[in-house]
């Protein structure tokens, strides 16, 4: 396929957004029944499922810490989420980014509450436009929430990148396959911290700089929609009883 | 191997033969009749990057299906017709005791179940699906995912996958003088070719009563179940008896009049779910 | 290959039985030294082995019951036993197999005796020429008998199918190959049961109904032959005391 | 990782010793003397679907061996031959010790044994066996499997490969001018062609006795064996020394001498039992 | 699944206190400053039979990388371009707490973090390894070996790769007529041509210090590590947050900062020391 | 590749060695550091690596004895070390090895002095230029000796071959490629025991015993050259005190 232009004339991006614009962005929280806590998160067409078991003993008692529960995440992209059939085998690339989104939400659970004991993060890509690896962050964070896990903060992803030589918030496929750099991001708002940073691509210092400042204004919103999320959840719940 | 299953999340006892005592007055837990099977609601289209896909919620059950269409070599047999796939994974979201990994014996059986139903009945026309006869054809790669586990999921699985051929279309396709494929999916030129349609209907027993779609707990007190494939016409396209128990032949033609009943009206519903979306 | 014709004009089968015919069937009990108990089946050219280990402990005790035993099955091919060579590695349809003959089984084993334990079933196809699960449970039932399993009865398996239109008794490969419809039956006679049921085809209701009728007889004669051959081996045993 | 392994099925101590002192006099449990091999029977062509088959008997050990032909491609460096493939696997029948699945470090360490000493001694005339030269040639399966285990696998399976290979017929193929080949398996042109012959003699050590053919209770209490491949015209067609323990130049000398004279009438053996077949 | 690691061999607490209290006075155990990396030893084409290769010694870290080129087909989307392919294995012998098999997730990291930062910078010219355009290239294999394990095996990995990469010559090739490749190894026509240099840098964090080159004993009290490659005109060629804790966005400039200083300096050793020896 | 003279008409080998000439040999012993003990040896272009780890309690309690060691053994070839690519995943070449390995270590490892423990040796093959078993062999079993294991003697290897009917010392990867046979012996010189002794190749009985006495005679230098390094390495590590 040949690259298309990215940047439009008027300085807008292939579907119409600024370059600072999120995708239209969904959430909906508590939506299994057999999950401790679930969630659904949409950015745009990536479709991102998370639920969570736990806490709870598991067979694998080696893996058991005296002190905290075990964190366990496994990212995992249903075979037609993606533009080719993706085979049912785990991906080098999966199994990196199950690591990665798991160190991105260690910091904020609480896991000193509940030791001996594993708390699973089960994350399936449904449909895959970009950005699953933050969506699925978020999504996650959502799920653990649901599940009722003591968290210091709520932790959300997005992705920036450098499309036809502009920063641009929020990529999508296309931007991702054809632009010059993809930098994941997740962050803690509340704790000031960053729990997730990749860069696939190359970035001078300055342009580093500009592309992490965007990728924190653009997480704040998320942030802000994953609470109100969490809230209508829980006046469902309250509505229900 | 394969070994006697420890049931996963034990059904308390008290509650369990609270089920079959009412199941023998003919009343279920969820108020349904033994014959009634749950509510179906069809989400066509679920999945933008799949050829075909439909995500269907039996009950409390949740089950995406979608197709993808791939150009590979035709099997030496059939040389002028594409090629079928099926697989079938429990998803961890769907259960706690559902395990990450390769699809175990009881994903494997369910696949292979549907794949035989479609096979034998020849759902889809494999005829019209060569692009370069003898060499090239469509190969349907059908892949199912048990999201959410209340109970059958060989029906909920076998309801998505119908879903999903119904909304699956074949993409543009060129081929080139020296014989390269070039896929085109932006462009989509014709439904899938169905030839028939098929549903299966579980029929469970429990202390010797037959009843229809178990729900999760309902499950955890049958001894057996038959799992019946249906066709549009009303033929039987396939049987497995799964689970540890034994049925009569009377207790057999019991559900076999029971599937050729249901199974007819759950393809209406799938019909006409999907002609509205 | 081209479809061979596999009803002759006369009305018989391709190998010259009659549609409601038997192949010649052979069992032997007790034919291996290590297992706990063994016995070898054929159905015309179909070799089928069953060896039984157990009741015995076992190093994977989470898979243990505290009410009665495990039973745990193996359908396996030999790589030779087909008419293409098999690769080793497990194959999904020897998976489902060992599934559902291990679920013919479970109801007549008195499980309960033995809690705790586990009880191995090892079946090895040696020559394959159509019904080798049927004749594969056949010899499960026996070799588990051989080895002293208390049981409520012996479950026998027969295959009928539909060829040229007609419904056969026992199908071997040719007829599984080009014929229209292959259903697998064991029953558990004295019991009154169906243990194993599948149909891979398309019927209508009255020919399935026809189709059991012709399985179920087909297995009570097997059965006699099961019995008979555990009747000599008990004789057998008894001579060699 | 190779470990050491802990005994299956422990030869109670009293009987370890009782096997150990009788042997020092030279006397076997089974009433066989030191250099006394076990009856050999063979059922020759026992598999239907395999080119080639036998199964053997060596007292209570139990091996079936088949031969398959298959189209495949030749080895770059040796493009006009047909290539080899010997795998083995310990079934599960054979010992309550015998796990199901791939095979384990004893089952490859036999199969390449048997491997080793097919390819060295050019027991098959591989050059017989192009197809097309140069593109397609047969490739022989043996494929090994041990039924029943009382000791002495190696040799069991070794005389059962021979056996195997004797009993292989080349089936008819044709070629047309696309080249796709055609096989017909109802027609046999011609045994498989065989140059040499031979066969594995172990000799085990226990407490610095020498004897051949050990049985299973006997290879609970060797310290070591040496398995000796002897071809037909009475040379070492291969070694492996098995086993935790050493021998001693002098032991490995004599245990050679054993087995070209013992290998040579097992070879004889084999030979007129399956003619008169 | 991922999931939180148990420390493998644990730094006995007091141990780590006292770490980290030095750490916050700006002392290391070793006598380092926070910003200084240890000495780096390089041993060029190390191994004989690769195309390339080099073992590096960072401190007691010991990694041996080495190129082998093989031919193959291109990517579909870079005809005319060779393939890369970078695989990492952490071998028993470095670490009691490895275990021998297949890399962990721990590997897969490292080796698809030096992927990304060879891929991104085009620091192998591509477009000089087609052999017959659009069909065949050379598929240029990087395989890390960890042989002993002191901590920061990333960068250590990237030193070897660059070390290796830099070793690597081109063997000669001749295409005849019907497009059959020979390879002759002995020949060797040029160095595999490089565009840019890189490496990485990794910045550790342990109660909110920051420091480079974290040795075992600093890892196991690190928080966290930002892993950053740096090409050889300063800029940033790849990020990695690795490990639990999380970063202030000062901390993140800070540790680029320090990267960007360091990395250029290690590419001037490495450089150096490769053209000295 | 067409096979190449190997012995020339001065009677000299390919690389200028005499028949019964070993290559340059060189030892190095306790040069990794967090090994219990390590060797690195190398006989001619062929180089290995061994480390040792334990005796140790290990996660896999089921192997473990109540009355010795259990002595694990692993060799594994760098996918750069052969002239071809290895593939990372285990041959059976490799399987088979570290079998007969191990089993060429056991008969002088005292595993008694440490009961319901594992000794492990992992070895891996940097540079393959033929020998690379038996030079496995002698690394291990000086790595064994750096790890302060209890041994009766070390074990020290060696292979012959017969190339151009010529029987040869110590061959490298072309005399074992294009030659007739290859025999890897390993002895325990003190206690005058073969430990390893394989041939992959036909050879008569006067042959055999020839063979056998070259390789004998090669090992014994190669065992005073390891004692040599193990006090080199006692040496050094006094020295260091």
């Amino acid at each position: 396929m040949e690259k298309p232009k990215l940047i439009k004339e008027n300085g807008l991006r292939h579907d119409g957004r600024r370059p600072n614009e999120l995708r239209p962005i969904r959430m909906s929280v508590g939506i299994l029944n057999k999950a401790s806590g679930s969630a659904l998160v949409e950015y745009g067409e990536t479709k991102v499922l998370a639920a969570v078991h736990g806490p709870r003993e598991i067979p694998q008692r080696h893996l058991l810490l005296p002190d905290r529960a075990v964190i366990r995440c496994r990212y995992h992209m249903l075979s037609f989420s993606t533009h080719e059939r993706k085979s049912p085998v785990p991906t080098r690339r999966e199994i990196e980014l199950s690591k990665v989104i798991r160190e991105a939400l260690e910091p904020v659970v609480i896991s000193e509450t509940f030791p001996r004991t594993a708390i699973d993060v089960f994350i399936e890509i449904i449909n895959a436009d970009g950005g699953t690896r933050t969506a699925a962050v978020t999504a996650a964070s959502l799920a653990l929430a649901d599940a009722g896990i003591p968290m210091k903060d709520l932790v959300v992803g997005v992705a920036v990148g450098k499309v036809d030589g502009v920063l641009v918030l929020d990529i999508d496929e296309e931007e991702d396959m054809f632009g010059e750099a993809d930098m994941p991001v997740a962050i803690a708002p509340s704790l000031g911290i960053v729990t997730l940073l990749q860069l696939n691509g190359v970035l001078t210092r300055e342009e580093f700089s500009e592309a992490l400042r965007l990728a924190l204004a653009g997480a704040n919103l998320i942030y802000e929609k994953a609470r109100e999320a969490l809230r209508d959840r829980y006046m469902k719940v309250r509505v229900e009883e | 191997m394969s070994h006697t299953p420890s049931l996963g999340i034990i059904t308390p006892k008290l509650k369990a033969s609270t089920i079959v005592s009412m199941l023998k007055k003919g009343i279920r837990s969820s108020g349904r009749g033994l014959m009634d099977y749950r509510q179906v609601e069809i989400a066509s289209g679920y999945v933008r990057n799949a050829d075909g896909s439909a995500l269907v919620r039996l009950g409390n059950t949740v089950v995406v299906a979608g197709v993808k269409l791939e150009i590979g070599s035709p099997y030496p047999d059939t040389p002028n017709e594409g090629a079928l796939v099926v697989n079938a994974e429990f998803m961890p979201t769907a259960s706690p005791t559902f395990e990450p990994g390769p699809p175990d014996e009881n994903a494997i059986e369910l696949a292979r179940i549907i794949d035989r139903s479609l096979r034998e009945l020849k759902v889809i026309d494999m005829s019209k699906l060569a692009i370069i006869p003898g060499k090239r054809v469509w190969v349907v790669y059908i892949d199912i995912y048990v999201l959410d586990h209340d109970g059958n999921l060989v029906d909920a699985s076998s309801i998505a996958t119908l879903g999903a051929l119904m909304n699956t279309s074949l993409p543009r396709v060129e081929v080139d003088e020296t014989g390269n494929i070039k896929v085109d999916r932006s462009t989509r030129l014709s439904p899938l070719p169905i030839n028939n349609k098929v549903v299966t209907v579980t029929v469970a027993k429990a202390d010797n009563v037959l009843f229809v779609d178990p729900d999760l707990d309902e499950e955890s007190v049958a001894e057996t179940k038959l799992i019946i494939a249906v066709s549009d016409d009303r033929r039987i396209a396939g049987l497995q008896k799964s689970g540890i128990g034994g049925l009569t032949e009377s207790e057999i033609m019991q559900a076999i009049d029971i599937a050729l009943k249901t199974g007819s009206s759950i393809i209406e519903t799938v019909t006409s779910k999907i002609a509205s979306s």
